[in-house]
Formats: structure tokens, C-alpha cells, sequence
């Protein structure tokens, strides 16, 4: 078991054609995933890494069985290739591409919402299962199969903490990045009953950014609905309000989204906070539930 | 963000056919009489510095005038002001209205519904934050129907407002719903919203495009918004690219670690200055631009921070080594780096190789660029 | 039993202090059914026929439980008024108006499905389960409780064939008048499983019009999914192509739409066809299943 | 249905910029000249009969002219013509352009799917009922995101165009879709749209507005369709009337029961002459005005058929001899009626008692108004 894929996971990717489409089509492979299609319009009939590439989705899909997507394709193109997915019937798209419009954002959450589509991301690193499948960016080489779940709205910082308990010697079950920007597709509160329900993993660790109230959300359903252990982290403890972080939703706007109204959240249902990236994997191994007579 | 200055706010509000009173904006006293003229503004007038923080009536940045003389001279003494860090450099002179009651609407955006938000206040004219949750009416909005009638009827009923001036609030909730839509803004903020006889008048607008969005806008590429001129620079370049208060740049790749970082920085007594995410990127070129943009804001010390995941830690040194290069001798700044990942040990190698220090630790690097920086704050 | 109605629906009645809503709430109490609330925007306060009238769904249902609603607004802020009742979480409107302008119809009717509402109209005489509750306006007096399910396009015809069908001594289960629109919430096929499943309807009589293919979709659902006798009736039989025959709906445009294609449809399938519309209770009586050992 | 002449659905192409042939509308041959050089319309031109109708181009209401006089002669010939039914009143003058290739694109509604449907088809300048099903391409629009771009490639694909013409279809169907929605469209259809060079022009326009929009669009109000002069003023009156080629008048209430009515009449020989649905009324003064539309169609014999559900019947009889009074002597005319439902033996006494014949079964009452209005055809 894992959250969202597994090895029967069927990869299109959209955008394939593209430098970052191709790359990263590649090192799904390599980690294990079935990328079964691309698809370019006007790229029809190519193959790229030895996938075949087609016009549209609806011909992929007819022709491979696609049910998941990743997409790289530029922001100003992104909603509507996510809609094409989700009319050609594919339920879980990865969205990569960054700099999305968050008002193409809402039509596409909405969208997809209505027929019982997924959307992670947008800017976002993906959904890796190590010894399963990816279908995103996250680097191959930081996973080891393991019970620990990540979920995220970092990219980079999540593969170091990742990699720290990899390091540890311990592994993933699942890792979710949802992406920093204003309106994802599924937030902390949407991820984390996923892994509640997950037979494979035991502990979850939650790595937030300041901006918006994603995270003091996720301290409420934690505190109602999640009964694993939590390790979480929040970064931008130092960020000044006002500024833009690198992220699109990162900003301390009107007061709100500051570092220290998460972390008090947090706290305050149980989560045990780390002050800094590299406590991360000590506090898993600490609370991580010990294998009973294994 | 593309933050609007209140004159072009109300260009959009115009645009849309959103009740305004007659108004011109200047950029020298000289300009004031003709202004007032060919916008048949009547006299007393309103003197209204253009900048985009808040709280201009106390900050002594709103004026009234009499005469074209009393105009001039208020002009004259509000640009060149600075206000809250802002240069004045453009005015806008208004009518003046006689206001029965001020009030307040807004759109923006609630990220945890993924709805757009509509907010009414009958408390107009102080800043929202200000008032009471109990005197602030929201109203979540689906994207699919838009703004409905029973919602704008909320609203109207949080504002007190009943009539004819109520049918001016609900036309003009409207044309905010349009502009919110369709000029991809992120704020659409009138404070106050003044009752003028038996109809309402936006007085202030703040508009607040959204930066993704700016492919569909190219109209404001021109804003400056509140950035420095080298936030300026950088978003040309597509860098994201902040300046803060400190002496210390750091160079991280992607958001969440370069915020971590300047945590970290922070708690070991050093003073953040730019914060700087390569984001994705193992493009050499804009390795180079990074850093060159990094000494024009003439750092003490500059902290790399880098995690390889698909990119090669030693890719990533042969880049930063050539960048390091390129920066000009009088701009030189002692440069502690953390690269991990893929391919670390090469990585180190050449970096030391090229005499920058390269530790794998995260404390002793932060500790060792804070010493660099000429110790803890 | 019966069909979306029983006798715990507890009705809103949209624009109740208008001369149809007040006329119909009289009439729908006095057929039984649970009239709790009004609401008419600016008469919150008020009371029509002892209902108490609010200014806003959301009031009416937070003080009623109102899970029905009744819409008589007229069809410029038809739309409004139904979107509002879905916001206030009301999942079946009776909508009584006409003329609403079909591009309207197009955002209700796919806004309320995505939130899981089922409209019943526009224009349409609405829902009448005889001796549990009615949504809408046919009239009292042509029911009598039995077995007939009745599901129609037309509105006084309907009315005609009911008190035939109760004339002849039979009664019904529950009849649904659709409406005679392009564009309706309810259509036959949508009708039809839920009148399968109706323990308590042993037949159901269709009625149909010329225009649009809503007659031929239903034979193509007969013949796959409806296990009931269907006795049905098509008006529209002399109508000339190209004229709008009173109903938006009713029209035979560029060929399409006509009775004949219609009548041969559910023909094929085994559906008792009557040429009059006075033919259709003898049909209903000859093939209504006997009660078994009753 | 609010059709519209094509001269006027071109109106509405042009405010949203869909590319058109330069044109003009004329009334009379006098304009021509003025026209022509007005709208800078180049000879040759293309001179067309306005009317509603299909297959203008064969039936002569289509011609060309080499020269202003020409023009004028064509103008002159098509004014006054009847085509299928319509007498033309309207000329448009059109610019004659070098066509490469004729396609066929629309938006319409797909009632079942309820859903607007965008067809396309490479095979323009023909009806597109004549069309092969093969070579036409379906493709079903959902309101909220839109239209779509892979939806529009899969369009442009049926099209066979590719490049710049591409591109130019791209833009065309993001404006049909435009004009679809905003101006309440039931059918927007070019047929052909010609190729031009490297760019797609709208050589027809059909344009279909929803009669039930018409609330949001009052700059239609004067457009008279092909409704006959009594329809339209029973259209103004809000009374569903349908002229048809009978002499028997048939009034009833609902749409339902009017239509089975007409099919019990003409089953018994009879010839419906006007469709009228009194719709849910029971107002008198409606009923009233019916009758006096129904009295101007000069019918040979009416027939009358109500069910009194809510409304009773002895209510609608009293109104219905009142009715009867008002119809002036000359414009009298046999009645049969046939009231049921609420009240009906005191409804019957009431017609009875004024002289109107009244039978309860509808077979005989459909013989009896048959055999007034001179028996079986």
C-alpha cells in the first residue's frame, strides 16, 4: 500500500516533449514507474525515453490505459491541459509547472473537483513511493522504502529531509509535495487522511511554510481526526511580513501566516515540532512506532 | 504582486463604469491648474499622495485646497515627501464630496476554501484589520456562478444601506466581481466606499494584480510596485530575489530551504540581508546573474546553501566557481557554502579546490558565515 | 414509498408572497404535504397561509429544516433563487417558472450537479405523490393513491390524463411533470430508475412532445434498464417543423424531434403506445399487474 | 426565436471582431452607390437577398455586379422578391473575396447532454444536414471552464487547416463562443466560412438569440423574424399563437393539451388553422384578448378545449362568454368547447345557457367543430 499511486500507476506525461518533460520522464522510470505515454499536441507519433507520445490525452488514454498525469506545461497553457486530463477521464494529475494564475487555479480545483479529480500541486515536486512509483520531480536517489510519510509544500527542503532519514537509516512510504503557492490542490487537510488510512505508514512528517493558514488547519483535523504521530516543521520563522518568500504563498499578508501561529498549532495537538530542518530525523526515529515482534 | 498606486486603481475602477469622483493625477505643481481644468474638478479639492502604504490621512499625506494656489502648494509639499519609505512622486487631485457615511467592501482570495472572498464593513475608512469581526460580513464566492444576488444582498445588509443606495452598492459589487475576474487580481479593496447623496463613490481603490498572472497583463509591466530597484532587476531576470534588513546574503535552491536557512541564520545571531532562491535552476548562466546580483547589494558575507537532488553537486561547484569569477574585485565577498546531494564529494573538491570554504554541516556553516560577517549581532 | 417526495419532505416555497406562491402554498397544504417556510428577500417576518416567510434560504432552512424547495420567482432571478438554495444546502427544487433563458438553466442545472441538486423543471407542473406530499402546482383534485407512475413533458395535458387514470377507478404513485424546456433538470431518463426502483409504482405512463430526442432516449433506457410496463403518449403528432407549438421545448428543428421518430422509438421497445390521449387509461388498466393474492 | 437577418447577425460579428467581408445593408436601389463607397466595398460585389430561409444562392437571391450599375439592377431585381415564403426588403452588398477553401463551424445547444455543442465541418457552402455524419466533428463544451483549447484543436483538425488559417480559426471559435454566451445565442453558425489567403472570413452569419433572453437584450426588440403579423402582435401580448394552414382555430391551456388536441383534430379531417395556448392563465382579460386574436385569423370554426385543475371551470366559462361578446359581429364565429376538470357541470351550464355548444368527449367534440367548419378535408 501507499497514498495515491502504486506500482499499477499508469504515468502520461504532459508536456513530454519538453526539456524538464523528457528528464524527468526518464528518472520516473529509473525509480520504478510506469510511464506509459506522452502527450504534445503536434507531437503526435514521436517517442520520447521510449514512451510514445500522443496528439492528446484522449488518444493516450484510449491507447495506453494512462490514469495518473504529470504536467510540465508553461503556465499559461497549464489549466487547460489539466482540464483535457480530466475530460479524457484521468482522476490524479501532478501539476510541476510553477507560476500558475491562481485564478486558473480555482477553475481547475473546481473543475476537478466536480468530476472527482486530484490535482498536487501546482509548482509542486510530486508524489513518490519508493519501491512503487513517481509521478513528479522529487530526486530518485534521497528515497529508501520505509514507513515514514512526508508531505510538504517545500521542494528542495523536502528532499534534504527526505534524505536526513534516509541518512538515518530509516525510509518512506509515501512523500507528497504539494507546492507553495496560494491555492494548491490538496492541502495538509486534504493529505493527511490519506496516510491515516495507510497501512504502510506509522508516522508522518509535516513540513509547512509561513503563508496562508494551511498548516493551523492541519493542527485541527490532527487534533480531531489523526491518531499517528506527527513531526512537523515550519519554515520562515525569521521571514519579515509583507515579503513574497520565493513562493507565491509565502507571505505573512495582514498579520496572517506567520511561522509561530502554525508552530503554536502544531504544538498544541500533539505534533512534535522541530526548530530547525536537521532535528527532522531524530525526532522520527524517536517517535516512530517500533516494529512489535518484528 | 503588481500593487497598484490609488490613480491607476481607479483608472481599472473607471474603466469598468465604477462611480468615482472626478479626479487627475499630477507629477509637478505646474501641472495642478490645467489638471484641474480639463477634469472639471471644483474647488475645494483633495491633495492625495500616491504611494501604496495605508494610513495617509493621519500621515499628513491627504490635503485639502480652496483655491488652484492652495493646490499648487500642496502639491508642492507632499511630492518628495517620504512616507512609511516611499517617495511621493505622483498626486492625485480629487473632488472633494460630501460624505454622508463611509463603508468598505473588498475581493480577495481564501486559500484554505480556494474561494474567492467577498468582505462588507458598515465600519468604512479605518483599516479592516482594525475592526471588529462582529461588523465585517464575508461571503465566500464559487468561481462558476460568480457573485450571486442573494450574497450581494449579504453584503448590502452588512453596510446598512437600503434603497437607492443600496441598488449603487449592488451595481457596483458587480463591476467588482468583473474586475476581480478579469484583471486577475488578487485585491480589489475600496476603503472607503462613500455614500454621496443617494449612490456610493469609490474614494480610494486598491487593486492588486497577481504577479503569475502578468502574461495576460502586459499593461502594468511599467508598475514598480514597492520593490528596490534590485528586487527590480531580478524579477526581470526571474530571480526570486528579496532584500532584507541584514549584512549576510544567502543563495539557497528553492523556497522552503532558503527560508530555512535564514532561520537558522537568524538563530545563531546573523543578520539575513538579501534571501535569494536559485529555485530549480542548473543553468551556469543564471548561476552567474544570481550572484552578480548578489554583490551589487554589497553583502559582508554570502551563504550557499544548495541540496543536489537531480542536478550534481559538481556540476553545481564548476558553476559557482566560473560565477564566483565574474564577480568584480571591488564586489568580492567571502562566500560560505553547504552543497549536499548527488555527486557531494566532487562537489566539495573543486570548491575547495577554488578556495571557497565548504562545510556539510549546517550549523558550523551558518556559524562560520556569521563569523565571516564579523561575528553575531 | 414514492418518488423523490414523501411524506417528511419539508417544502420551501421560493417567492411565496407572490399570487402563485401564496395560491400554491394554500394548495400543496391541502394536498398534505409539510409547507414549513417562505422566503421572499425584504419580507422576512411575515406569514403566508400560517408559513412563515424569511429573507433568505439560509434562514429558512437554519429555522425550518426545509429540504425541498418550490420556486415561483419569476425567471429573470429564477437562477439566483435556485443557486441560493443549493449555497443553503437544499438538494431537490421544484421550479415552477418559465421562460427562464436556457444559458441560465445550462449554470443551474450543472452547478447543482456538482453539489449533488436535482432541479425538476423550469416550467413544469412539479412533483405529486397522493396522499404523502406535492412539490408544485397540478392540481389536487385529479389524484387518487395507487400503482400509476406518471412522468410527463406537459403540464394541463398531464392533468387530463391523471384524472382519467383516477376516473377509471385506478390511482397513483407519484407523477413528475418535468417540464416542457430545452433544457431540463429532470428528463425522462433521469426519471425513469427512480420509478424502477419505486416499490410502490407498477407502471409508468410517459408522456411526451414533440421536440429534442429526450423521448428517444428514454426507449433506448427502456430497452436496456426499465423492467415496468410504460404506456405512452407523444403530442405533437400534426405539428408542422419549425414552429415552436407553445412549449420552448416543442419544436421539430432541421428533422429532428418529431413524433413519429418518437413513437417508434418506444414502440420498438415494448412500450404500449396510445394515438389519443383518451386512450391511455384503458391501455393503463389492461396492462397494470394484477395485485397478486390481494 | 429571435432570428436574425444576416446583415444583423454580421452586426454582431463585427462588435466582437469576427472577420467579415466589408458590407453594407440597402433598403432601395438609390442607396447603392453611397453604400458601395461608404463601406468602401470594392467592385465586384456581391449583392444578397436578406431573408431567413436556406439555399439562397440557388434560388436567385444571390448575385454579383460588376459595376455600380450592376449593382443598382441587382438590387433593384432581389427588393420585393419573395423567397420561400419571405417577401425581401433588405439588400446587403458585400465585398466579392478570393475564396481558397468553404468550411462549416456552429455553436448550438445538445439538449439532451445539456450541454452547448460546437460542430465543425470541412465540407462548408452546403447545408450541413446534407453532410456526411463522418465529416462533421462534435464536440460538447462545458459553460464553466468554457471552451477549450484541445477542444479547439480537435475542431481545427475536422477543419484540415493548419499555420496562420489555424491560428485564425483559434481565435474565430474563442468569439463565437463569446458571442454564444453573451448574447444568449440558441445558434451561432458561419456556413462557409471561407478560407482567404491566410485567414478565415465569415461569408454568413446565422444567428439564432433565445427568445427567453430577450429580457437582456432589448436591442433585438424590433427584429420581426418570420413570425406572421398575428403572431407577433400575440407575441407582444405574451399568447403562444402559431398560424398554421387550416381554418380551424384551436384554443386550449397548456402546451401539452393544444398539441393533442391539433392531433385529434386532424385525425378527424379536420385542418388546424391557429395553435393557441392559454397557458396556466385565468385571467379574463387575457382570455378575452385571445379570442379576439383568434377572431382576426378569421377561422371557419374554433374549438376550445380547457382543463380546470386549479382554476374552475364555471370561472373560465363566465370569462369565456364575456370573450365571445367582445368578438365584433362580422369576425364571429362557430364555437364548440369542451371544458373539464374543477366545477365542470356549472361551467357547462354557463356555456350552454349563452349558446355555445359544449360536449364532454373529445372525439365528438372535435367531429361537431369539423363539421362546422364545413366538414372532414
Amino acid at each position: 500500500m501507499s497514498v495515491l499511486v502504486d506500482a499499477e500507476t499508469k504515468v502520461l506525461v504532459q508536456g513530454i516533449t519538453g526539456h524538464q518533460g523528457t528528464v524527468h520522464t526518464r528518472n520516473m522510470r529509473a525509480f520504478g514507474a510506469q510511464v506509459v505515454a506522452g502527450a504534445t499536441p503536434g507531437k503526435g507519433g514521436q517517442s520520447v525515453e521510449g514512451v510514445p507520445v500522443f496528439n492528446s490525452v484522449e488518444e493516450a488514454v484510449r491507447n495506453t490505459g494512462a490514469n495518473a498525469t504529470c504536467i510540465f506545461v508553461p503556465a499559461p497553457f497549464a489549466k487547460d491541459a489539466f482540464l483535457e486530463s480530466v475530460d479524457a477521464g484521468i482522476r490524479l494529475a501532478v501539476i510541476v509547472t510553477e507560476h500558475i494564475p491562481f485564478h486558473d487555479m480555482l477553475t481547475m480545483y473546481h473543475y476537478g473537483r466536480s468530476k472527482g479529480a486530484r490535482i498536487i500541486g501546482p509548482n509542486c515536486p510530486g508524489i513518490a513511493a519508493p519501491g512503487k512509483s513517481k509521478v513528479g520531480i522529487i530526486p530518485n536517489v534521497v528515497f529508501r522504502p520505509g514507513r515514514v510519510g512526508v508531505v510538504s509544500r517545500s521542494g528542495t527542503l523536502t528532499y534534504e529531509i527526505v534524505n536526513g532519514i534516509k541518512e538515518r537509516g530509516l525510509g518512506q512510504s509515501t512523500c507528497l509535495g504539494l507546492g507553495g503557492d496560494p491555492v494548491v490542490g490538496t492541502s495538509f487537510v486534504d493529505a493527511l487522511p490519506l496516510f491515516e488510512k495507510d497501512p504502510d505508514t506509522d508516522l508522518v512528517v509535516l513540513v509547512g511554510e509561513i503563508g496562508g493558514t494551511a498548516e493551523e488547519d492541519a493542527a485541527e483535523f490532527i487534533g480531531h481526526h489523526f491518531t499517528k504521530p506527527v513531526v512537523a516543521y515550519v519554515a520562515g520563522r525569521s521571514a519579515p511580513p509583507g515579503k513574497r518568500m520565493g513562493h507565491a504563498g509565502a507571505i505573512i499578508a495582514r498579520g496572517k501566516g506567520t511561522a509561530e501561529s502554525k508552530l503554536t498549532a502544531l504544538q498544541a495537538v500533539g505534533a512534535h515540532v522541530a526548530k530547525f530542518p536537521y532535528e527532522i530525523p531524530a525526532l522520527v526515529e524517536q517517535y516512530l512506532p517500533k516494529p512489535s515482534g518484528r | 504582486m503588481v500593487k497598484l498606486a490609488e490613480w491607476r486603481g481607479k483608472e481599472i475602477f473607471r474603466k469598468y463604469g465604477v462611480p468615482l469622483p472626478k479626479g487627475h493625477v499630477v507629477r509637478s505643481p505646474s501641472e495642478v491648474a490645467a489638471a484641474l481644468q480639463s477634469a472639471g474638478i471644483p474647488l475645494p479639492c483633495v491633495v492625495k499622495a500616491q504611494v501604496l502604504a495605508g494610513g495617509r490621512g493621519k500621515g499628513g499625506a491627504v490635503r485639502f485646497a480652496s483655491t488652484v494656489a492652495e493646490a499648487e502648494a500642496a502639491t508642492q509639499a507632499i511630492l518628495g515627501l517620504e512616507f512609511k519609505g516611499e517617495v511621493v512622486r505622483e498626486v492625485l487631485l480629487e473632488e472633494k464630496l460630501p460624505i454622508a457615511k463611509e463603508l468598505y467592501v473588498s475581493l480577495t482570495l481564501d486559500r484554505s476554501r480556494r474561494l474567492p472572498l467577498a468582505m462588507a464593513s458598515a465600519q468604512g475608512g479605518v483599516e479592516v484589520e482594525t475592526v471588529d469581526e462582529s461588523a465585517i460580513v464575508r461571503v465566500h464566492v464559487d468561481p462558476f456562478p460568480g457573485l450571486l444576488g442573494y450574497q450581494k444582498r449579504q453584503l448590502i445588509a452588512a453596510l446598512g444601506v437600503t434603497g437607492p443606495v443600496a441598488r449603487s452598492v449592488d451595481s457596483l459589487l458587480d463591476l467588482l466581481w468583473k474586475i476581480f475576474e478579469e484583471e486577475d487580481a488578487e485585491l480589489v479593496e475600496i476603503n472607503p466606499l462613500a455614500v454621496v447623496g443617494d449612490r456610493v463613490v469609490a474614494l480610494d481603490a486598491k487593486v492588486i494584480i497577481e504577479d503569475d498572472a502578468s502574461f495576460r497583463h502586459p499593461e502594468f509591466a511599467d508598475v514598480k510596485d514597492d520593490r528596490t530597484p534590485l528586487e527590480e532587476i531580478a524579477r526581470e531576470k526571474e530571480i526570486a530575489f528579496v532584500q532584507l534588513d541584514g549584512n549576510i546574503g544567502v543563495i539557497a535552491n528553492g523556497a522552503g530551504l532558503t527560508m530555512a536557512t535564514l532561520d537558522v541564520l537568524a538563530e545563531f545571531g546573523g543578520k539575513p540581508g538579501v534571501f535569494l532562491d536559485l529555485g530549480g535552476t542548473d543553468d551556469p548562466k543564471k548561476v552567474t546573474e544570481a550572484f552578480l546580483l548578489m554583490a551589487q547589494a554589497k553583502p559582508k558575507a554570502v551563504f550557499l546553501n544548495i541540496f543536489g537532488g537531480v542536478t550534481r553537486c559538481d556540476t553545481v561547484a564548476t558553476g559557482l566557481v566560473e560565477a564566483m569569477r565574474q564577480v568584480p574585485p571591488d564586489a568580492k565577498f567571502p562566500l560560505v557554502a553547504r552543497i549536499r546531494g548527488n555527486n557531494e564529494a566532487e562537489g566539495v573538491a573543486i570548491l575547495r579546490a577554488a578556495g571557497v570554504t565548504s562545510l556539510s554541516d549546517l550549523k558550523e556553516s551558518v556559524q562560520a558565515v556569521v563569523a565571516a560577517a564579523g561575528g553575531p549581532a
